[in-house]
C-alpha cells in the first residue's frame, strides 16, 4: 500500500551526518506502513512545538496478562489518525540477546503483520520493542508469537508494571573468558521459574533481575536492577607470569598501569612473577582486565548478590547493596538457594512494601537489620560500608544474658 | 478456530538454539581475547577456536528492513547468527576470519559504523522521547544522533579516549536509560509545576493516591469552582513527575520551560573504583530541536576536557576524584551555582567535612 | 576543720595503679573539706548501686548571667548534707591554657575559700571547672573573681545553656611551628568581642568556636565546635631538599613514609629533591608533621571556616562543613570578616532556628543553598564533596534568562 | 560595701600575661621541634632558642593542693610558668635543658606519669559521670583510671603503637567528651525507656516541649491516674536521653540495664585521610566497677590489636580501611550483630553498594 507522506523538514536534518538515523530507519516502513508514516508527521509536531504529542496511556493488553503492553495514545488523534493508538509490545527476549536468522525474519514477519515494523532493538530492560500497535492489532500480535510452530521458536511478552521485569544477562560463557557462572542459563531458569510473576502484576512496584558473570558489571545489574547477581570467584587469581612479562615488555606498563592502580594495592611486581595478596584482593577486575592472556578468576566461582537497585523515583537513586557475599551458581541445583532468597524477598515486600515502594526504599525505610531477620539472613560485616556511627541503637533484652 | 493458538507463560525461547556452532563447542571455555582493530575483537579458547566479532553501532529504534538486512548478512558471513549488546549495538559472530573484512564493507556500507570497542565511546543507552512516550521533557532519539554525529571519531577509533566512556541519555527523571550511573549523563527535565485539569481529575484518579504520590507534600485537597480536585504548591515542586505519573488530569510538560540537565562522573563496573552516581555538572539548557546544538557542545566539551586531561585508564569519575571538583569546574567553564549544592534528604552527607582542599 | 571520713572500699581499689588516681584528689581535699568528703561518700553509693545520685539541676547562677554555673542537687541530701548543693563553677580559661604559678595558686585560694577545692583542669569545652559549690558561695565567687586586684589578673566565667560557649584554641605560635595564625590572639579576641552572647542565653541552642593553627586540629574544632577556625596556607609548602635527604638517611624513608602516604600522591622523591605539585596538595599536613626541620607551610597563610559540627543530639553527630576555603586572619584588621560572618549565621540561625536545634542541625534543614543565600555567602564547590547526584532541583526564572 | 566589687563582662585575662620570656621572644618564631626522649620535646625557635616540653599526665580531676604542688615545681624549673593541653595533660615549659630530669624525677615522685608525645597514646578525655552528672550512664573517671592503669606503657612510652592514639570517653549519647570522633570511644548507654514520674511531671515540664524532644516520636499524651502526662512507647524509644535532659520527671538512669559500648576508628585531624566518625565495635558491655574489667579488657584487646597488625604512621581508622570491616571484627574476635548495622536516619549511605569485597 503507498501511504501519503507528511513534509518533516526539521527531522529531515536528522538524516544527515555519519551516525545512524533513526528518521532514516522509520521513513524505511514509512514509505508502506501508515503507521510509521504518521508517526514521522507528529513527531515533526513535536520538534515544531517542543513537546510530546503522547498521552497517559489506559489499561491495555493481552488477556490474563497484567503486562507487556504499554499503553499508548496521542493528542492528535483526527490530524494523525493512524497512530492514535501506538502501545508498545515487550517482547522477551532470549538470554544475552542472542537470535539466529531464521528466528529474527519470522519476528519481522510477524511485527509487519501487526504493527508499524518500527522496533527498539532493544528497550532499556532487555526486551524486543515493538513500537507502535493498535489494540485490536494485539491479541492476533500475541497468539501468533506464543503459537507452536514446526520450526521456528514461539515468543512470549516481557513485564511492565508492578511485576517482576524481564530479566537479561550478559554475553557471559558465551564469548567472554571472565564470567564465573552461567549467566544465560540463569537467567533462562529464573525467568521460566517466576513466568506469573513477570506477566500478572501481585507486587507493590517492578521487580528487575540483572545477570553479570563478573564484576565488570557488563549489564549494569548495579545500577539498574532490584537483584544484581554478579559473577565472582573466592580463591586466587590464577596467573600465567610468562605472559604478565610479556604484556609489560609489548606496551602496558605493569606496575603504573595495573599495581598502582590496584584499589587494595595488593598487588606487587617485580618484573618477573606479578605476587598477588589474595586476601585483599577485592575482585574488582582491574588486572585481568589488563592482561586477559596472563591473569584468570580464580576456579571457585560463583556470585555476589546485591539488592535494592533502582533509578530516582521517588526517594533518590540507589545502587544494590550486598546481600550474600558469595552463592554457588551451579545449573544441577536449580539455583534454589537465589530463588529462596527471592522468595522470601518477595513475600516481606509484598506484604509490607508500599504501593511504588521499590524493594531498596523498602528496605531503608524498615531497616536492613529487620529486613534480615524477616527474611532469615544473619547479618555480616560486608552488607556495610562500615558499621554504625551514631549511638541510636535498640538494644533487646538477650544484651543482658 | 483462530489461526494460530494462543500460549501462555512459556517464558523465552531457550537461548541454546540461537548459539553459532563455535560458542557451542566452547562455551564457558573461552581463553582470552583482544582488540584487532577498532570494532573488532577476537576471542580464542582454550581449544584454539577463534571467533571474531564485529560490533556495529545501530541507532536503537530500528526498522525491519534494516534487522532483515542484518539477517542477511549474517547469513553471508556468520552462519546465520547475531546478536545484540546491552548497550544497543549490533554484534556480528564470525568464526572464520576472512569473513570479516568483507561484512564490515558490507555493514558500513548499508550505514552502520563500526567501533565502540575498548577505550571508546560507545553507543548511547537512551529512551523513547517524544518518539513514544508522555513524559518526555526532551526528544531522546534525536539529542542521541545529534551527539553522536559530533562524537563519531571517539566511537570509530579515530580519536582516543583514555578509557571506556559511557554516555546515556534519558528523556525525564524517571531515568529508563538509567543515567544515574555514567560518565556523562543527558537528562531531559521538567522545571515548572505541573498544571491540573480539574475538570478530569475527579474522574480519571484518585485524589488520596495523587496527593500521597507527591514526595515533598506539594499537593493538598481544593475545590475548585465546586469539584472535589487538589492544588500544587509551586514553591515545593521539585518535577519529579510521580503525581504526573499517577494520575492522567496532572500534566507536566511544557514546550516553554522543559530542557536538558547534563550530569558526569557516573560509573557502573566494579573495576578500581566502586560504581558511582552521575554528578550535576550543568543544571540547565533550553531544547532546541532539531539539533540540540548547544547540548551537543556541552556534551563535547566535557568529553574533550576529558580526554585531554585524565590519565590512560582514568575513568570520569576517577579523574575528576583526582583533580578535585573545583578544577573540574574551572576546565570545563562552568560556574558553581546553588542548583549543585544538593538539598534532597541526605544532602548533608555531600557536605565536605574536611580541610583537605586545593588553594 | 576536720571532717568525719566515709568507708569507701570501692573507691580505695581506684587508689591503686600507676595512673594517677582521681579519688586520691578528691581525699586530698577530702581530708579538711566537707564537700569533697561527702562527694566521696556519694559517689561510694554510686558505686555500689550502679547508678547517679545526681538530679536535674535547676536555674542557678550570678546576678545577671544566664550561664557559667551548672546547678546540680543530690537525691541523698540527708546522707550526705555537704553535697546536697553540688553546682559546678565554668571559669574561662585563657587562651591556650597559660598560666603563671601566681594567678594560679590565687585561683586555687579563692576557690578553697568558696568550694570544694576540687577542680577539672579543664572541662572538655575547655574552661577552668571549679567541681561543687552552694548556691548561696556563688556570688562571693564570682565577685572575688571577677574584682580588680592590684597585682593578680581577674577572671569571668564561661559558657553553658543556650548560648555562645567559652572559646578555645591550641597552643599555636606560643610553641607550635606550624600556626598559620594566631589562634591565641584570635580567641581572646573574639571571646572579648562576644561577651554578651556568651553569657547571655539568646540563641537556640549552644554554639561553639575552636581555634586550630593548622589541619592537625589540636583542638579537635572540627568535630567539636560549630565554628572551626582552621589554619591553612595557600602558597607552595616551603621545602629544605637537604634536610629531606637528612631525614631519608635518618631513618625515615622518604618514598614509603612521606610521598606514598601523601593523599593526593602529588610529591616525587629522587634521593635529592621532593618534587611538590602544590596545586594538588590538599594542605594535610602528613608530609610536614614527619619532617618539621625540612617542611613548613607557605607563607601566604590564613584559615579556613568551617561550621556546623556537633555531638549527636539529636540529629546524629555532625563535622564542620566548608564555608569559606581561605581567610585572611589578620589581627590588625581585627577579625572583621569572621565577626561578619558569625553575625550573619546568628542572625538567620536566632530567627528560624528551632528551640535545641544546633546551627549544624539548622543548616541542613533549611538547606546550605538557601542557608548561602540568606547570610549573603556564593557557593563554591569547595562546600561540597561532590555535585547533587539526585535530580530533584528547585529551579528558579532565572535559569531562562 | 562587700570586701570584692564584683565585674561583668570582662571576659579571661589577656594570655600574653601568662607566657613565659622565651615564648614572648620567640613568639610565632618557632622553627621546629623534636622529640627527645617520651615525653619530651624541645622546640627550636629560628633564633636559635630551645624550650623544652615535659608533658605530664593527670586524671583531669585534679585538688588544688595537687595544682600547687605543681606551681612549686613551675617555679622551681619553668620560671613560674605552666600550661595545660586540649587533652588535660599538664606541660612544664622549661627553658633551660639542665632543668628536665630534676623536673620529670620530682613530678614523677608526686605521682604523677610522663609521656602522652608523637604516636603514643595520650590522656584519655573525658567527662563528669556519677562524680558530677545526673545524665551519666556508667562513672567516667573510674572507667579512664581502670583503663590507663592497664594501658600505661603505651603512655610512658615503653610500648609501640603505630601512631598517636587517641582515646575518649563520654557517659552517655550526650557525648560530652566528644567521643564521637575518636580511635577508640567507650561510651556510657542506656538501654530501656525512660521511666515517669506522673506526679511531677506536670508541676515541672511542658508536656508539648517534652513530646517535640523525642526524635523518634516515640512520647504521647496520656492521662494518669486523672493527671495530664505522657506516655513512651518503649519500641520507638533508642534511650538517647533527649526528653530526660529537656524534662526532670523523666528518670533513664537504671542501675541495671545502663552500661558501656566501644566504638573504634574515629579520628579529627585532616593528616593523610579526612576527619572520621567512630564506629560501633562492641555494642554492649555492663557496668561493673570499681574497675571494670571486661571494659578495659575490650579496649586493650582492640588497642593491641591494632598495634600488632597496623603500619607505621597508620590511625586505627586507615588500618581499618585497609583491611576491611570483616578481617577487624575477626581479629579483635566480636561478632558481627544487627545492632551494628545503621538503622538511623542516613542507614541507606552505610550499606555496602558495591561488589568490591575480601572473599
Ligand atoms: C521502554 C523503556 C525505555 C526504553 O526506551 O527502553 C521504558 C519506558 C517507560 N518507563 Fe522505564 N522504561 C524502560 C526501562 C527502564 C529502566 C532501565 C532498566 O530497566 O534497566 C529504568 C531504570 C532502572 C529501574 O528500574 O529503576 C526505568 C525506570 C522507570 C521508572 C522509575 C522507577 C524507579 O523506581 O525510579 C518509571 C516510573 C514508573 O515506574 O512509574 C518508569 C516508567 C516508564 C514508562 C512506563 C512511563 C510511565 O510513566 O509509565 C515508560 C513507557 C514509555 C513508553 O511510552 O514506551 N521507568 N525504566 C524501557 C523498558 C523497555 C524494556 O522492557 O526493555
Ligand atoms: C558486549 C557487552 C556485554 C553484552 O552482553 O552485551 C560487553 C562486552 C565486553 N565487556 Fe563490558 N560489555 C558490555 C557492556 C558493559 C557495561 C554496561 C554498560 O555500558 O551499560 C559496562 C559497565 C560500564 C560502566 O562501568 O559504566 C561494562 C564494563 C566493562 C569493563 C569495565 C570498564 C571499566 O574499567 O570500568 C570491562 C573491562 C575492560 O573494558 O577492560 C569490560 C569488558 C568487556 C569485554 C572485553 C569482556 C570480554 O572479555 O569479552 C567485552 C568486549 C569488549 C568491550 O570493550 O566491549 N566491560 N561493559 C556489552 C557491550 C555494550 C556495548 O555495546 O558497548
Ligand atoms: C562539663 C562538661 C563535661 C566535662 O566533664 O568536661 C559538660 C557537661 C555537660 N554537658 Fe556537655 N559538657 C562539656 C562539654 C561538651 C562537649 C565537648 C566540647 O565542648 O568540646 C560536647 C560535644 C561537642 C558539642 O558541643 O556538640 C558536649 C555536648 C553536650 C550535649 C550534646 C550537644 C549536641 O548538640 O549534641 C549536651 C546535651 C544538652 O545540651 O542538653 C550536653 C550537656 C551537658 C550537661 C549540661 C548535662 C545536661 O543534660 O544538661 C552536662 C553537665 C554535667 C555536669 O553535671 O557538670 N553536652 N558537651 C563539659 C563542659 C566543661 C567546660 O565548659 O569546659
Ligand atoms: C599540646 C597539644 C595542643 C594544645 O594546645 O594543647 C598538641 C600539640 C602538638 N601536636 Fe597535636 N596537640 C594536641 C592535641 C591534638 C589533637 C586533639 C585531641 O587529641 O583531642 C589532635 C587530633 C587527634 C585526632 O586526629 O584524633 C592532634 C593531632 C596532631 C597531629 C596529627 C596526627 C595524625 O597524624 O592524625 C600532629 C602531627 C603529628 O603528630 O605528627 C600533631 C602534632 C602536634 C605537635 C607536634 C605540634 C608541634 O609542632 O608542636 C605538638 C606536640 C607533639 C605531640 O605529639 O603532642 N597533633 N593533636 C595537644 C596535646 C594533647 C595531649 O595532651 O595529648
Ligand atoms: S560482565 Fe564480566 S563476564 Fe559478563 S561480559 Fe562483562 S566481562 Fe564478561
Ligand atoms: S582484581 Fe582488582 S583488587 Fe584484585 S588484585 Fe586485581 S586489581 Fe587488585
Ligand atoms: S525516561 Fe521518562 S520520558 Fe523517557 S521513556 Fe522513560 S519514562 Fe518516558
Ligand atoms: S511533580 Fe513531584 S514534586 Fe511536583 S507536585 Fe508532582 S509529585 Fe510533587
Ligand atoms: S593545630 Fe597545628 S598549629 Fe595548632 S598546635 Fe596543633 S599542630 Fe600546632
Ligand atoms: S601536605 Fe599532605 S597533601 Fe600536601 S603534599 Fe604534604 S602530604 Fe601531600
Ligand atoms: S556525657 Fe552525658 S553524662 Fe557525661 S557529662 Fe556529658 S551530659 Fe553528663
Ligand atoms: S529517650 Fe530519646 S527516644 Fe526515648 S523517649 Fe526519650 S527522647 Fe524519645
Amino acid at each position: 500500500m503507498t501511504v501519503k507522506k507528511h513534509e518533516t523538514p526539521l527531522l529531515d536534518e536528522l538524516e544527515k551526518g555519519p551516525w545512524p538515523s533513526f528518521v532514516k530507519e522509520i521513513k524505511k516502513e514509512g514509505e508502506h506502513n501508515a503507521m510509521s508514516n504518521d508517526v514521522l508527521g507528529i513527531l515533526e509536531r513535536s520538534y515544531e512545538e517542543h513537546i510530546s504529542h503522547w498521552k497517559h496511556g489506559g489499561i491495555v493488553g493481552v488477556m490474563s496478562y497484567g503486562g507487556g503492553v504499554i499503553g499508548r495514545y496521542s493528542d492528535l488523534p483526527e490530524e494523525f489518525p493512524n497512530v492514535d493508538m501506538f502501545h508498545t509490545v515487550r517482547v522477551n527476549q532470549p538470554s544475552a540477546w542472542f537470535y539466529d536468522t531464521k528466528s529474527l525474519r519470522h519476528l519481522c514477519d510477524v511485527w509487519e503483520k501487526h504493527g508499524s515494523g518500527v522496533t527498539n532493538m532493544h528497550g532499556s530492560t532487555g526486551d524486543i520493542v515493538f513500537l507502535g500497535c493498535k489494540t485490536e492489532a494485539l491479541e492476533p500480535l500475541f497468539a501468533e508469537l506464543s503459537a507452536e510452530h514446526d520450526d521456528l521458536p514461539s515468543f512470549d511478552l516481557g513485564g511492565s508494571g508492578s511485576n517482576m521485569r524481564t530479566p537479561s544477562c550478559c554475553v557471559g560463557p558465551a564469548r567472554c573468558e571472565w564470567a564465573c557462572y552461567d549467566t544465560l542459563d540463569a537467567c533462562y531458569n529464573i525467568t521460566q521459574e517466576f513466568q506469573d510473576e513477570l506477566h500478572r502484576p501481585f507486587f507493590p512496584y517492578k521487580y528487575k533481575f540483572k545477570f553479570a558473570g563478573c564484576p565488570n558489571d557488563c549489564v549494569a545489574s548495579i545500577a539498574r536492577s532490584d537483584c544484581s547477581v554478579m559473577g565472582v570467584w573466592k580463591d586466587d587469581i590464577q596467573v600465567d607470569n610468562a605472559k604478565v612479562a610479556e604484556y609489560d615488555a609489548n606496551g602496558t606498563d605493569v606496575q603504573t598501569e595495573v599495581c598502582d592502580l590496584c584499589p587494595t594495592r595488593c598487588m606487587e611486581w617485580d618484573g618477573k612473577t606479578l605476587d598477588i595478596d589474595n586476601a585483599n584482593c577485592v575482585k574488582c577486575m582491574h588486572c585481568i582486565n589488563l592482561m586477559p592472556k596472563a591473569l584468570k578468576p580464580g576456579k571457585e566461582r560463583g556470585a555476589t548478590i546485591l539488592i535494592g537497585g533502582k533509578a530516582p523515583i521517588i526517594g533518590g537513586a540507589l545502587l544494590c547493596s550486598v546481600f550474600v557475599p558469595f552463592l554457588e551458581m551451579n545449573p544441577e541445583d536449580d539455583y534454589e538457594d537465589l530463588k529462596e532468597l527471592t522468595e522470601a524477598i518477595w513475600d516481606l515486600w509484598g506484604e509490607h512494601g508500599k504501593n511504588r515502594e521499590r524493594t531498596g526504599e523498602f528496605i531503608q525505610r524498615v531497616g536492613l537489620s529487620n529486613f534480615l531477620e524477616e527474611i532469615g539472613l544473619d547479618p555480616v560485616p560486608e552488607m556495610v560500608m562500615h558499621p554504625r556511627t551514631n549511638p541510636y541503637i535498640f538494644f533487646d533484652d538477650e544484651i543482658f544474658e | 478456530m483462530p489461526e494460530f493458538e494462543r500460549r501462555t507463560d512459556i517464558g523465552p525461547p531457550n537461548y541454546k538454539q540461537f548459539l553459532p556452532e563455535v560458542i557451542k563447542k566452547n562455551y564457558g571455555k573461552w581463553d582470552y581475547h583482544e582488540i584487532v582493530k577498532p570494532g573488532v575483537m577476537v576471542h580464542v579458547a582454550e581449544s584454539g577456536d577463534k571467533l571474531f566479532t564485529v560490533r556495529c553501532a545501530t541507532p536503537r529504534l530500528l526498522a525491519i528492513t534494516s534487522i532483515r538486512k542484518f539477517c542477511d548478512i549474517a547469513d553471508k558471513y556468520c552462519d546465520g547468527h547475531i546478536r545484540w549488546t546491552s548497550r544497543n549495538n549490533v554484534e556480528f559472530l564470525i568464526p572464520d576470519e576472512a569473513n570479516v573484512e568483507p561484512l564490515i564493507k558490507e555493514v558500513e556500507e548499508y550505514g552502520f559504523p563500526i567501533g565502540g570497542l575498548g577505550a571508546k565511546l560507545s553507543n548511547i543507552v537512551h529512551t523513547q522521547g517524544w518518539v513514544h512516550c508522555h513524559s518526555s521533557a526532551s526528544d531522546a532519539s534525536g539529542v542521541v544522533k545529534s551527539v553522536m554525529d559530533e562524537l563519531f571519531p571517539y566511537f570509530t577509533g579515530e580519536k582516543d579516549l583514555p578509557a571506556k566512556t559511557r554516555i546515556a541519555y534519558a528523556c525525564c527523571l524517571n531515568m529508563c536509560g538509567a543515567v544515574h550511573c555514567s560518565d556523562i549523563a543527558i537528562l531531559g527535565v521538567h522545571t515548572r509545576a505541573p498544571v491540573i485539569d480539574h475538570d478530569d481529575l475527579p474522574k480519571v484518579c484518585e485524589i488520596p493516591n495523587l496527593i500521597a504520590s507527591c514526595p515533598t507534600g506539594a499537593i493538598r485537597p481544593a475545590t475548585v469552582d465546586g469539584k472535589q480536585s487538589v492544588e500544587i504548591i509551586e514553591d515545593q515542586c521539585m518535577y519529579c513527575g510521580n503525581c504526573y505519573t499517577v494520575c492522567p488530569a496532572v500534566h507536566i510538560n511544557n514546550a516553554q520551560t522543559d530542557g536538558i540537565s547534563i550530569w558526569v562522573g557516573g560509573k557502573v563496573s566494579n573495576s578500581r573504583i566502586a560504581p558511582k552516581f552521575s554528578k550535576l555538572a550543568i543544571p540547565f539548557i533550553p531544547n532546541n530541536p532539531p539539533r540540540w546544538p548547544e547540548v551537543v557542545e556541552a556534551v563535547k566539551n566535557i568529553l574533550e576536557t576529558y580526554a585531554e586531561n585524565a590519565r590512560k585508564h582514568e575513568r570520569m569519575a576517577e579523574w575528576i576524584d583526582r583533580i578535585g571538583w573545583p578544577k573540574f569546574f574551572e576546565l570545563i567553564g562552568q560556574e558553581f551555582t546553588k542548583y549543585h549544592i544538593d538539598d534532597f534528604t541526605h544532602a548533608g552527607e555531600t557536605y565536605n567535612r574536611t580541610s583537605q582542599l586545593r588553594h
